[in-house]
C-alpha cells in the first residue's frame, strides 16, 4: 500500500511523457487523483487506536550501506500524506485548467515532486528520509526556475537566480543532515550491525555529546526548510518567482516536512538534546511568529503576505513541538494539516486575484467582492481560518499548541499569543484589500469560474469539515504523538517531565491522563 | 422533549436560516429571504420558551443541564466537547436575545428593503444570532470562546456591511482586532483555568474552584482579570471601547441589535456566568466594578456633546453597560441581568427610532441638521420618546426600576460601595440630560428640509446619497439604501417591532417591582447561590428611597435638558464658548483614539517598517550576500593564482612539495 | 667516500633542475632542466643500489633513462609544432589558457 | 647448460598482451591506406578484448612477473573503468578534427598506449612498474592533448602538461629513489617490510620520500595545490581526450595511490594521514571556488575535477576497506557522470560556433531535450543530488569517512557540495531557464567562418549515434545506479576486499 501511494505519481508522470501535450494535463490530474484515492483508502483502513506502524514495507535496498527501503504510515504522517495527495490534486487540476508552456515536462516534474514529498513522509529509514528530503527540491528547482517569473523589473531577482538561492540555502541544511544521518547510524551501530531504520535507532541510545551536534545538524535542515526566522532569506525571492500552482503545493506541504522531521527524527533520536535545547528552539520559534507576523502586515505583495504568514504559522508549529508535551505536539500535527489546507487555497485565490487585477500589489486591488460574491465568500472563509478564528480547526490547533506551551513554559506562551492578534490583522487586511473598498479605476472583477470553483470549493469544504470535527485528526494522531513525546520526557529529562506532569503549584487534582510518561514509554526503553 | 433538546433547536434554527439564505442568495426572492431570516429567529424564540416551560417543571435547585453532541477536540487530557450548559441564567439570556432579535429582524425586513445586500444582510444577521446563542449556551470555555469570536466576526461583517465605504471597512477592522484582543484574554484565562483545575468544562470548573482556590489567591485573581479583558473588549468598557462608536458605520438595525441589545452585553453575561470565580477574587471584582463606574461616567459626559445621533446613543450604551458591569461586579447579579434586559428593550427601540429618522435624512446623522421631526414623523417620535423616558429612568418606566435596583444593592453593601451610589446617581443625571438633548433637538424646533418635505408630500425621496464622513458618493450597488429609504411611518413591520419594544420599554420594569413582585430575581437567584454576596439584600424601604431619589434626579435632568435646548436655545452655544477646553476634550472623546494610536498602532507599524526596510535587507539578506561575497572573493583569489604562467605553476608545485616535506619532518620529530 | 656525497650531489642536481625550470623561459632549456632532475633521481638510485647492494636500483635507472628520452622526444615534437604555428618559443607567451 | 624458463602466467598478463597487440595493429593500420578507416573499430575491438580478458580474471587475485604486478579485483575494476572511458573516447573522436590532424591510426594508437599504461598502473606493486606505467600513461597523453595542431590552446596545453607533468614525475622518481635507498627494495611489500626491519619510523629519508611520492601522485590526481595544470589542460585538449583524462587518469592514479599508501606506507599512517586529509580539504575548497563563474564548460569540468578529486582522496585517507570500496564506487559513478557531460559538450562544440562556451547550451532544454537531459543529469549527479549515482557515491564516501573518524572531512564534502551547486546548476539553468541574450544557433556568422580556429559546424552532430548513444547510455547508467546501486556496490566491495 505504502509503495503504491509512493510510486503512483511517478508512474503516471513517466507515462505522461509519451502522451500528446493536450491530454497530459488531465493525465496528471488523473494520476494525482489515483494517489489521493489510494491515500484515502489507506486512511480508511487505518487503525486509529494504535501507535504502531501500519502498511509497513521493509526491504534491504543497499545492503552494503545498511540502507533499507522501509516505508510505513502512523499517526504522525497519515494526515500529512492525505494533505499532500489532496493539495497536489488541487494544484495540478488548477494548472490543468490553464495553458502551460512545455506541459509534458511541467507535469512530469509536478508528479516527481509529489512522489518525493510522499517519500519523505513515508520513509522509515533515516537515509531514505534524507534522500527524499533532498529530492523534493530538484523538481521545484526546475518548476520555479523555468516556469517562474523574473522580478528584475521590481528590483527582485530573475527566476533562476531566486531558485538557485533557494536550493543552495535549503541544501546547506540537508547536506549537513546527510552527514549527521550517516553519523547517527554509524555512531549508534558503534562497530555493530549498521542500520538506519529509525525504529531500530531509537532503541540504541546515543551519547549526550554526539546528540548535541547531531541535533543541530538536523535542526539546521528543518529550520531552513520551514523556513524559520533568520533562515528565511530564500523565501521572499523564491515565493515571488514561483509559478502559483507549484507554489500552492510547495508552501502547503514542503514547509511541513521540516516540522514533521522534528517529530519523526529529532525527538525520538536525540531526546536529551531536545530537552537541552528546548529554550533555544522555542526562542527561534517565537522570533519566527513575531517577525513573520510583523512582516506580513507591512508587505504589499500578496504572495509575500501569505509567505510571511506561513513563517509565523510554522513558528507556532515548532513551538508546539518543543513544548515537549503531548498536547503541544498533537496541536502541532493538527496545525500542519490545517495550515496546509489554508495556505494552498490562499495561493489559488491569489492566482485568481492576479488574473482579475493583473497585479500582485494589494494596493492595486479592491472591491472585487461586488462582482464575485462567491469568490469573496470562499476567500473570507479561508482568511478566517488563516487567522485561526475560534471555531476553525486552526484555532483548535493553535489552542492545543499554546496550551502546551503555556503549561510548559508560560512566558513563551504569553509572547507567542501576541502573534495571534497580529495574524487577525494581516489576514483581514489581505481579504479587505482585495475584496472591499472602492475598486481602482478600470478594474473589472468577475466571478470565480466553474472549473476553478471545482478546485477551490473542495478545499474549503475540507476546512469546514475539520472545523466541525477536528477530533477526526486528533484522535488518530494522538497515540503515536504521545508516545513520541513520552520518549523525550520519559528519558532522562527531568525538567521536561516536570513540564508534563503536575504543575509547579502542586495541586491536589489529577491533571492529564496523557501525562503519565511511564505508561507511555516505548516498550523496551530503559 | 427535554429542555436541552429545545436548547439545541434554539441553536439550530438561526444557523439553518443563515446557511439557507447564504446558499440561496441568487435563487431566493428578496422578501422570502427576509421571511426566512425573521422566522428562523422567531422559531428559536419559540424553542426558548419551550425550554423555559421545560425548566419551570423542575425544582429550582436542579434547573441546570449539560448536554453534548460529540467530542470536539479531546485528547491528551483536554476535555473539549461540543456541549451546551442550560440553566436559568443562560435561558434568560436566550430569551432576551431571541426575543429582541426577532423584533429587530422584523424591523430590518422593512428597513433594509431597498438595500442591494438584502440577502447578505439577513444571512449575517442570522449568523450573528446563532453565534450569540452559542456564546450564551456554551457548555465549556472553549465553546464560549468560539461563540465569543463568532459574534465578533458577525459584528465585523455587519459593521463593514457597506464595504465600499472606507470608513465602514476601517471601523470593521478596528472592531475585529480589538475583539481579538479580548479573545486572547479569554484564551489565556482558559489556559490558566486548565492549568489549575484540569478542565474546561463549566460544571467541573465551578465545582472544583472553591475547593482549589483560596480567596484572592493570585491565580484566581489572574484568571478573573484575564476574563475581564475579554469582557471589556466585547462590552466596550474602558479602555477597549473605542471600536463601539465607530461601529455605528453599520446599518442601523445592526447598531440596534448587536451594538445595543445583545452582543455588547456579553461581557456582563460572562461575569455573571463566572461569578463563582469572581466571588473567590473580590479584588478583581472590585477592579471591574470601578472600571464599569469610570466607563459609565466617561461615556455619559461624551454623550453630552456628540452631534452624531447614532454615536451619541452608542456612548449612552457604553454608559448603561457600565451600570450593568457595576451590578454584576458588586454582586447584584440578578439586578444586573435585569438591567441588561430592560436596556435591550429601550436601547433597541431608540436605535430603531433613530434609524427611522436617519432614513428620512438619507443617512445624514448629524443632529445639528435635524429638527422638527416631532410633527413630521408622529409614530417615530412617540416611540423615541418612550425609549428616551426609559433610558432617562423616568419613574415607572423599565429603566427606572432596573437601574435603581443596582444602586440600591450597592448602597446595601455600604462601605466603599457608597461611591457607586453617589456617582451612579450623578451618571443618571447626565443620562437624563443627554437623552433629552437628543430628543428635543431632533423632534422639536423648526422642521428641517427633510421634515418639511415629509409633512408636505408624506414620503421621502432623495438624490444620490453620500457618505457624511468622507463626502464621497455612496456606491448603492454594493447594498446601500438608494433613493428609496424606509421610515417607520411607511412600513408596517417596522411599526410592529417598534410598538412591541415601546411597550417593553415602558412597562417591562413592572415584572420586578420592590415589594410587589420580583420575577427576575426569583428566577435567577438559584444560580447565584454559591457566593455569599448574593444574600446581601437591600430592604424594601431602602429600595423605594432609592427609587424616589432616582426619579427625582431623572426629572431634574429632563428639566435641565429642557432649559438648555428648549427654553434658552442659545445656552448650549454659550456654555460651549465658556468651557471651550472642556467641550473639545469631551468632543474628542477624552482623546482615547489618539492615545491608542500613539501607544499601539504607530509603534507596531514602525516595527514593521523597520524590519521590512532595515532588518530584512541588511541582516537576513546580509547573511546570504555576505557568504556569497566571501565565496566569490575566494574564487577571485584562486583564479588570480591560476595566471597561465607555466613557470608559476611549477613554482607552486615545488612550494607545495616543500611545504609537505616540511610538515612531515616537523610532525615526526 | 660515503653515500652522503652522492646524495648531496644528486640533491644539488635536482635543485639546479628545478631552479632552471623556474627561471628560464625557453622550452628547450626547460626540457634540459627536466633531464637534470630525472638524472638526479638516477644518480640517487645508482648510489643507493650500491649501498643496498642489490641491482634493482640500477635496473630502475636504466629504465628511467628510456623514459627521459621519450619525454624529450615528445617535448621536442611539441616545440617543432609550436614553431610551425609561428608561435613564440617562450613559455611565458603561452598563456591563452588561464583564470 | 640448463636454462630454467621463467614461470609466466600468460592468463594473468593476457590483458596487457591484448592491449599491446591492439596498439601495434592500430598503429600499422595507419600505414596501409585502405584499412586506415578501421582504426576506431580496431581500437574498440582491442579494448573489448582486454575488457573480456580482465573480467575473465575477475575474483582470482594473482601476482605477476615476480610480484612486480598484482592482478586483483582492485586492478581489474579500475582497469575496466579506464577501458570503458577509452571506449567512449573513441566514439567521441569519430569526426573529431584532432583525429584527422594527427592521423586516425596514430591518435588511436596513442590512446591505446595510454590505456595500457593505466592497466599497468592499476596492477603496479613495484616502484619500477609504478614509474614505467605512470610514464606510459602520461607521455601519450601529452601528445594527445596537443593533437589539435591548428588550435594554439591545444599545443599550449600539451606543452604545459608535459613540463609540469615531467616535474611531477621527476619529483616522484626522486622520492622513490629515497624510499628504495631507505628500505633497499622497490617492491611495495618489500618497502613496508623494510621500514619495519630497519626501524625507519620518522626517518627523514623515508619522510621526504613519502612527501615526494605524495606530490607526484597528487599531481596526477589533480589534488590542490598540485592541480594547476588541470583547468588549462582540460580546456586546451581536444574534448574527447579531456573526457578521457578526466576519468581514466584519475582512476588509475587513485588505484596506485591506494596500493602505495595503504600497503607500502601503511605503517607510516599517522604521518601522512592528516596531511592527505588536509590536502583533500584544500582541493575541495579550491576546486569548487575556482569553478565558480567559468564560462568554458571544459574548464569548469576541470575545476570540478579538482574538487571531486578532493572528495575521492577521502577514500584513501581512511585506510579501510570501506574507503577503498567507496573510492572505487565513486570513480565508477564519476565515469558515467563525466562521460554524459562530455558527450553533450562534444555535440555542442560541433553544432555551434561557441565551442565549449556555456552560451552554446542556452535554451537546449526546449530545443534538444535529448541532449539537455544527459547534461542535466550529469550536473545534478556531480552536485550529488539524490536519485543519481553521485548521491550514492557521496553517501558511500561520507559513511567511510565517518567510520574512519574523519567526520570533519565529511562536513567539508558537504560544504563543498553546496558551493558546487552554484556552478553545476548554472549550467542546468542555462539549458532550461529563460535564456538571457541570444540563443545558441547552428548558423554561423561570416566572421567566425573566416577564422581558421573555428571548426566546421555539423548541425546533426548531437543526433549522431556515436554521440547521442554514449550520452544517453551514460545518463541512463547514472540514474540507474542511483536507484539500484546494489550491483555497483558489490563491484566496489570486491575491489575493497583486494586490499583489506
Amino acid at each position: 500500500m505504502s509503495s503504491a501511494i509512493l510510486w503512483a505519481p511517478l508512474a503516471f508522470g513517466l507515462l505522461g511523457l509519451f502522451l500528446p501535450s493536450r491530454t497530459v494535463g488531465w493525465w496528471a490530474v488523473l494520476g494525482t487523483a489515483v494517489t489521493l484515492g489510494l491515500a484515502i483508502s489507506a486512511a480508511l483502513g487505518f487503525d486509529s487506536g494504535s501507535s504502531a506502524l501500519q502498511y509497513a514495507v521493509d526491504e534491504p535496498w543497499i545492503s552494503g550501506l545498511g540502507v533499507d527501503y522501509s516505508l510505513g504510515i502512523d499517526g504522525l504522517n497519515l494526515f500529512l500524506i492525505l494533505l499532500t495527495a489532496v493539495l497536489w490534486t488541487g494544484g495540478v487540476a488548477f494548472a490543468a485548467f490553464r495553458e502551460q508552456e512545455r506541459p509534458k515536462t511541467f507535469y512530469f516534474l509536478m508528479l516527481v515532486a509529489e512522489t518525493a514529498t510522499l517519500g519523505s513522509f513515508l520513509a522509515q529509514d533515516l537515509l531514505l528520509f534524507v534522500l527524499f528530503f533532498d529530492l523534493m527540491l530538484v523538481p521545484f528547482y526546475f518548476l520555479f526556475g523555468a516556469w517562474g517569473h523574473d522580478r528584475t523589473g521590481e528590483g527582485g531577482l530573475t527566476a533562476s537566480a531566486a531558485t538557485l538561492k533557494m536550493i543552495v540555502y535549503t541544501l546547506i541544511g540537508s547536506l549537513l543532515m546527510l552527514v549527521a544521518a550517516i553519523a547517527t547510524g554509524v555512531i549508534a551501530a558503534d562497530g555493530g550491525h549498521l542500520t538506519f531504520s529509525i525504529a531500530a535507532l531509537q532503541q540504541r541510545s546515543l551519547s549526550h555529546g554526539s546528540q548535541q551536534w547531531l541535533f543541530w545538524f538536523f535542526a539546521a535542515a528543518f529550520l531552513v526548510k520551514m523556513p524559520a526566522f533568520l533562515l528565511h532569506g530564500w523565501m521572499p525571492d523564491a515565493y515571488r518567482a514561483a509559478p502559483l500552482p507549484a507554489l500552492a503545493v510547495f508552501s502547503g506541504v514542503l514547509a511541513k516536512v521540516g516540522a514533521y522531521g522534528f517529530l519523526r527524527v529529532v525527538l525520538p533520536l536525540f531526546p536529551d538534546a531536545a530537552v537541552e535545547f528546548q529554550e533555544v528552539i522555542l526562542l527561534i520559534a517565537l522570533a519566527s511568529i513575531l517577525y513573520g507576523s510583523v512582516m506580513a502586515f507591512t508587505q504589499t505583495n500578496v504572495r509575500l503576505i501569505a509567505g510571511y504568514s506561513s513563517v509565523a504559522q510554522l513558528g507556532f508549529i515548532t513551538a508546539g513541538i518543543f513544548a515537549l508535551r503531548a498536547d503541544g505536539s498533537d496541536g502541532a500535527v493538527l496545525q500542519m494539516v490545517n495550515h496546509g489546507l489554508v495556505v494552498a487555497p490562499i495561493f489559488v485565490i491569489v492566482a485568481l486575484l492576479v488574473e482579475r487585477t493583473g497585479s500582485e500589489d494589494i494596493r492595486e486591488m479592491g472591491g472585487l467582492a461586488l462582482r464575485a460574491p462567491v469568490l469573496a465568500a470562499l476567500f473570507l472563509i479561508v482568511a478566517l481560518a488563516t487567522l485561526a478564528m475560534p471555531g476553525s480547526a486552526n484555532f483548535v490547533g493553535e489552542f492545543y499548541i499554546l496550551n502546551g506551551l503555556f503549561q510548559a513554559k508560560i512566558v513563551f506562551a504569553f509572547v507567542a499569543i501576541a502573534g495571534v492578534a497580529m495574524s487577525a490583522y494581516y489576514a483581514l487586511r489581505l481579504y479587505q484589500g482585495a475584496m472591499h473598498n472602492r475598486a481602482p479605476e478600470g478594474l473589472l472583477s468577475r466571478e470565480i469560474g466553474r472549473r476553478d470553483a471545482l478546485v477551490l470549493v473542495p478545499l474549503v469544504l475540507c476546512i469546514l469539515g475539520l472545523a466541525l470535527y477536528p477530533q477526526l485528526i486528533l484522535e488518530r494522531t494522538a497515540p503515536k504523538v504521545e508516545r513520541t513525546v513520552a520518549k523525550v520526557t520519559g528519558g532522562d529529562a527531568p525538567e521536561a517531565r516536570l513540564a508534563t506532569t503536575t504543575p509547579p503549584t502542586g495541586r491536589k487534582y489529577p491533571y492529564m491522563e496523557g501525562n503519565r510518561p511511564v505508561d507511555l514509554r516505548e516498550p523496551g526503553t530503559p | 422533549m427535554s429542555a436541552t433538546a429545545w436548547a439545541w433547536l434554539v441553536l439550530l434554527f438561526p444557523l439553518l436560516g443563515s446557511i439557507a439564505i447564504a446558499l440561496g442568495f441568487r435563487a431566493l426572492p428578496q422578501k422570502l429571504a427576509g421571511v426566512i431570516g425573521t422566522a428562523s429567529i422567531g422559531l428559536a424564540f419559540a424553542c426558548g420558551v419551550a425550554a423555559l416551560i421545560g425548566l419551570l417543571g423542575e425544582d429550582p435547585g436542579a434547573r441546570h443541564h449539560a448536554s453534548s453532541l460529540w467530542d470536539y477536540a479531546s485528547v491528551a487530557g483536554l476535555d473539549i466537547k461540543l456541549g451546551i450548559y442550560l440553566d436559568q441564567l443562560s435561558l434568560f439570556m436566550v430569551l432576551v436575545v431571541t426575543g429582541v432579535s426577532t423584533l429587530i429582524h422584523l424591523y430590518s425586513y422593512g428597513y433594509m428593503q431597498s438595500d442591494e445586500g438584502y440577502h447578505r444582510f439577513f444571512s449575517y444577521l442570522n449568523f450573528f444570532v446563532f453565534s450569540m446563542l452559542l456564546l450564551v449556551l456554551a457548555g465549556n470555555f472553549v465553546l464560549l470562546i468560539v461563540g465569543w469570536a463568532f459574534v465578533g466576526f458577525a459584528s465585523y461583517a455587519l459593521i463593514s456591511f457597506w464595504y465600499r465605504r472606507e470608513t465602514a471597512t476601517r471601523a470593521g477592522m478596528k472592531a475585529f482586532v480589538i475583539n481579538v484582543v479580548g479573545d486572547i484574554g479569554l484564551v489565556l484565562a482558559a489556559f490558566l483555568i486548565f492549568r489549575e483545575l484540569g478542565s474546561f468544562d463549566y460544571g467541573t470548573v465551578f465545582e472544583k474552584a472553591p475547593e482549589v482556590f483560596s480567596t484572592n489567591e493570585w491565580t484566581v485573581t489572574a484568571i478573573c482579570l484575564l476574563l475581564l479583558v475579554g469582557a471589556f473588549a466585547k462590552s466596550a468598557q474602558l479602555p477597549l471601547h473605542t471600536w463601539l462608536p465607530d461601529a455605528m458605520e453599520g446599518p442601523t438595525p445592526v447598531s440596534s441589535l448587536i451594538h445595543a441589545a445583545t452582543m455588547v452585553t456579553a461581557g456582563v453575561y460572562l461575569i455573571a456566568r463566572t461569578h463563582v470565580l469572581f466571588a473567590l477574587a473580590p479584588t478583581a471584582a472590585d477592579i471591574s466594578a470601578f472600571i464599569g463606574l469610570a466607563t459609565l461616567l466617561v461615556a455619559a459626559t461624551i454623550a453630552l456633546v456628540m452631534t452624531d445621533l447614532k454615536r451619541a446613543i452608542a456612548y449612552s450604551t457604553m454608559s448603561q453597560i457600565g451600570y450593568m458591569v457595576v451590578g454584576v461586579s458588586i454582586g447584584a447579579y440578578s439586578a444586573g441581568m435585569f438591567h441588561l434586559m430592560t436596556h435591550a428593550f429601550f436601547k433597541a427601540l431608540l436605535f430603531m427610532a433613530a434609524g427611522s429618522i436617519i432614513a428620512a435624512m438619507a443617512n445624514e446623522q448629524n443632529i445639528d441638521r435635524m429638527s422638527g421631526f416631532g410633527k413630521a414623523m408622529r409614530f417615530t417620535s412617540v416611540t423615541m420618546l418612550c425609549g428616551g423616558l426609559a433610558l432617562a429612568a423616568f419613574p415607572l418606566t423599565s429603566g427606572f426600576f432596573s437601574k435603581d435596583e443596582i444602586l440600591a444593592y450597592a448602597g446595601a453593601r455600604g462601605g466603599m460601595y457608597l461611591i457607586f451610589v453617589v456617582l451612579g446617581y450623578f451618571g443618571a443625571f447626565l443620562t437624563a440630560i443627554y437623552t433629552f438633548r437628543l430628543i428635543f433637538r431632533v423632534l422639536q424646533g423648526e422642521p428641517c428640509l427633510e421634515a418639511r418635505e415629509l409633512i408636505e408630500t408624506g414620503h421621502v425621496h432623495h438624490a444620490h446619497p453620500f457618505n457624511p464622513a468622507t463626502g464621497e458618493q455612496e456606491d448603492t450597488d454594493v447594498g446601500f439604501p438608494g433613493p428609496e429609504h424606509h421610515i417607520a411611518e411607511s412600513s408596517a413591520p417596522m411599526r410592529v417591532a417598534m410598538a412591541v419594544l415601546a411597550f417593553g420599554a415602558l412597562f417591562g420594569g413592572l415584572i420586578q417591582v420592590p415589594g410587589v413582585d420580583n420575577v427576575v430575581s426569583d428566577w435567577l437567584d438559584p444560580v447565584f447561590t454559591g457566593p455569599v454576596l448574593a444574600h446581601v439584600h437591600p430592604s424594601i424601604a431602602w429600595d423605594w428611597i432609592g427609587l424616589a431619589i432616582g426619579g427625582a434626579i431623572s426629572l431634574l435632568g429632563i428639566w435641565a435638558a429642557h432649559w438648555l435646548y428648549i427654553a434658552d436655545p442659545e445656552a448650549p452655544r454659550r456654555l460651549e464658548t465658556r468651557f471651550r477646553g472642556l467641550h473639545d476634550f469631551l468632543f474628542r472623546k477624552w482623546y482615547f483614539d489618539e492615545a491608542i494610536d500613539l501607544l499601539v498602532v504607530r509603534p507596531a507599524l514602525a516595527v514593521g517598517r523597520f524590519s521590512n526596510r532595515v532588518f530584512e535587507r541588511f541582516v537576513v539578506d546580509g547573511l546570504v550576500s555576505g557568504t556569497e561575497g566571501g565565496v566569490r572573493g575566494a574564487s577571485g583569489v584562486v583564479r588570480a593564482v591560476q595566471n597561465g604562467f607555466v613557470r608559476s605553476y611549477a613554482l607552486l608545485l615545488i612550494a607545495g612539495f616543500a611545504g609537505l616535506a616540511l610538515y612531515f619532518l616537523l610532525s615526526s620529530s | 667516500m660515503n653515500i652522503e656525497w652522492y646524495i648531496v650531489l644528486s640533491a644539488l642536481l635536482f635543485a639546479t633542475g628545478a631552479m632552471g625550470i623556474l627561471i628560464r623561459r625557453s622550452p628547450m632549456v626547460i626540457l634540459l632542466c627536466l633531464e637534470l632532475m630525472l638524472n638526479a633521481g638516477n644518480l640517487a638510485l645508482v648510489a643507493f643500489s650500491r649501498m643496498v647492494g642489490n641491482g634493482q636500483g640500477q635496473i630502475f635507472a636504466v629504465i628511467v633513462m628510456v623514459v627521459a628520452a621519450c619525454e624529450v622526444v615528445v617535448g621536442l615534437g611539441l616545440i617543432v609544432a609550436i614553431f610551425r604555428r609561428r608561435l613564440p618559443l617562450n613559455v611565458d607567451d603561452l598563456r591563452e589558457l588561464r583564470g | 647448460m640448463n636454462f630454467n624458463e621463467p614461470q609466466i602466467d600468460y592468463a594473468g598478463i593476457s590483458p596487457l598482451i591484448s592491449l599491446t597487440v591492439g596498439l601495434c595493429v592500430v598503429l600499422l593500420s595507419a600505414v596501409f591506406k585502405p584499412v586506415r578507416r578501421w582504426a576506431p573499430g580496431l581500437t574498440l575491438i582491442a579494448l573489448g578484448a582486454t575488457a573480456g580478458l580482465l573480467i575473465w580474471q575477475w575474483d582470482d587475485p594473482k601476482a605477476l612477473i615476480t610480484g612486480a604486478l598484482k592482478l586483483d579485483d582492485l586492478a581489474i575494476s579500475i582497469s575496466l573503468i579506464a577501458i570503458l572511458t577509452a571506449g567512449f573516447c573513441v566514439l567521441f573522436s569519430i569526426r573529431e578534427r584532432a583525429t584527422e590532424e594527427a592521423g586516425s591510426g596514430e591518435y588511436h594508437a596513442l590512446l591505446l598506449g595510454s590505456v595500457l599504461g593505466m592497466v599497468l598502473l592499476a596492477q603496479a606493486t613495484n616502484l619500477v612498474t609504478f614509474f614505467v606505467a605512470l610514464e606510459t600513461l602520461s607521455i601519450p597523453l601529452y601528445i594527445l592533448c596537443a593533437t589539435n595542431l591548428r588550435r594554439e590552446g591545444s599545443l599550449e596545453s600539451g606543452l604545459k602538461y608535459l613540463i609540469v607533468g615531467s616535474i611531477g614525475s621527476a619529483t616522484l622518481l626522486y622520492g622513490m629513489a629515497f624510499l628504495y635507498g631507505g628500505t633497499g627494495s622497490t617492491g611495495f611489500a618489500g618497502i613496508a617490510e623494510g621500514i619495519a626491519r630497519n626501524g625507519l619510523d620518522g626517518d627523514p629519508l623515508i619522510l621526504i620520500g613519502i612527501a615526494m611520492a605524495a606530490v607526484g601522485l597528487a599531481f596526477k590526481t589533480s589534488i590542490a595545490p598540485f592541480h594547476q595544470w588541470t583547468p588549462d589542460v582540460y580546456q586546451g585538449a581536444p574534448t574527447p581526450i579531456t573526457g578521457f583524462m578526466a576519468v581514466a587518469t584519475k582512476a588509475a592514479a587513485f588505484a596506485v595511490f591506494l596500493r602505495f599508501f595503504d600497503v607500502a606506507l601503511g605503517s607510516q599512517l599517522d604521518t601522512w594521514q592528516p596531511a592527505l586529509a588536509a590536502l583533500a580539504a584544500i582541493s575541495i575548497v579550491v576546486g569548487n571556488v575556482g569553478a565558480l563563474g567559468q564560462d568554458s564548460l571544459k574548464r569548469l569540468m576541470g575545476w570540478s575535477g579538482v574538487a571531486q578529486a578532493g572528495y575521492m582522496l577521502g577514500g584513501v585517507v581512511v585506510v579501510s576497506k570501506a574507503g577503498v570500496s567507496a573510492l572505487v564506487f565513486y570513480l565508477a559513478a564519476y565515469a558515467f557522470m563525466n562521460l554524459g557531460a562530455f558527450a553533450v559538450i562534444v555535440a555542442r562544440e560541433r553544432e555551434t560556433v561557441f565551442g565549449d562556451d556555456i552560451r552554446g547550451i542556452r535554451g537546449l532544454g526546449a530545443e534538444r531535450p535529448l541532449l539537455a537531459w544527459p547534461l542535466t543529469i550529469s550536473m545534478l549527479a556531480l552536485a550529488g543530488l539524490p536519485a543519481t549515482a553521485g548521491f550514492i557515491g557521496k553517501l558511500y564516501l561520507i559513511e567511510a569517512l565517518v567510520e574512519g573518524d574523519y567526520t570533519w572531512l565529511a562536513v567539508f564534502i558537504a560544504v563543498g557540495t553546496m558551493i558546487s551547486l552554484a556552478y553545476y546548476l548554472r549550467v542546468v539553468a542555462a539549458m532550461w531557464m529563460r535564456p538571457e541574450g541570444e540563443r545558441a544557433t547552428g548558423a554561423r556568422p561570416a566572421i567566425a567562418g573566416a577564422s581558421p580556429e573555428a571548426d566546421p559546424v555539423d548541425l546533426e552532430a548531437g543526433r549522431r549515434w556515436y554521440v547521442a548513444g554514449p550520452a544517453l547510455i551514460a545518463a541512463a547508467a547514472t540514474i540507474f545506479f542511483g536507484i539500484v546501486p546494489q550491483p555497483l556496490v558489490e563491484f566496489a566491495e570486491h575491489a575493497g576486499r583486494a586490499l583489506f
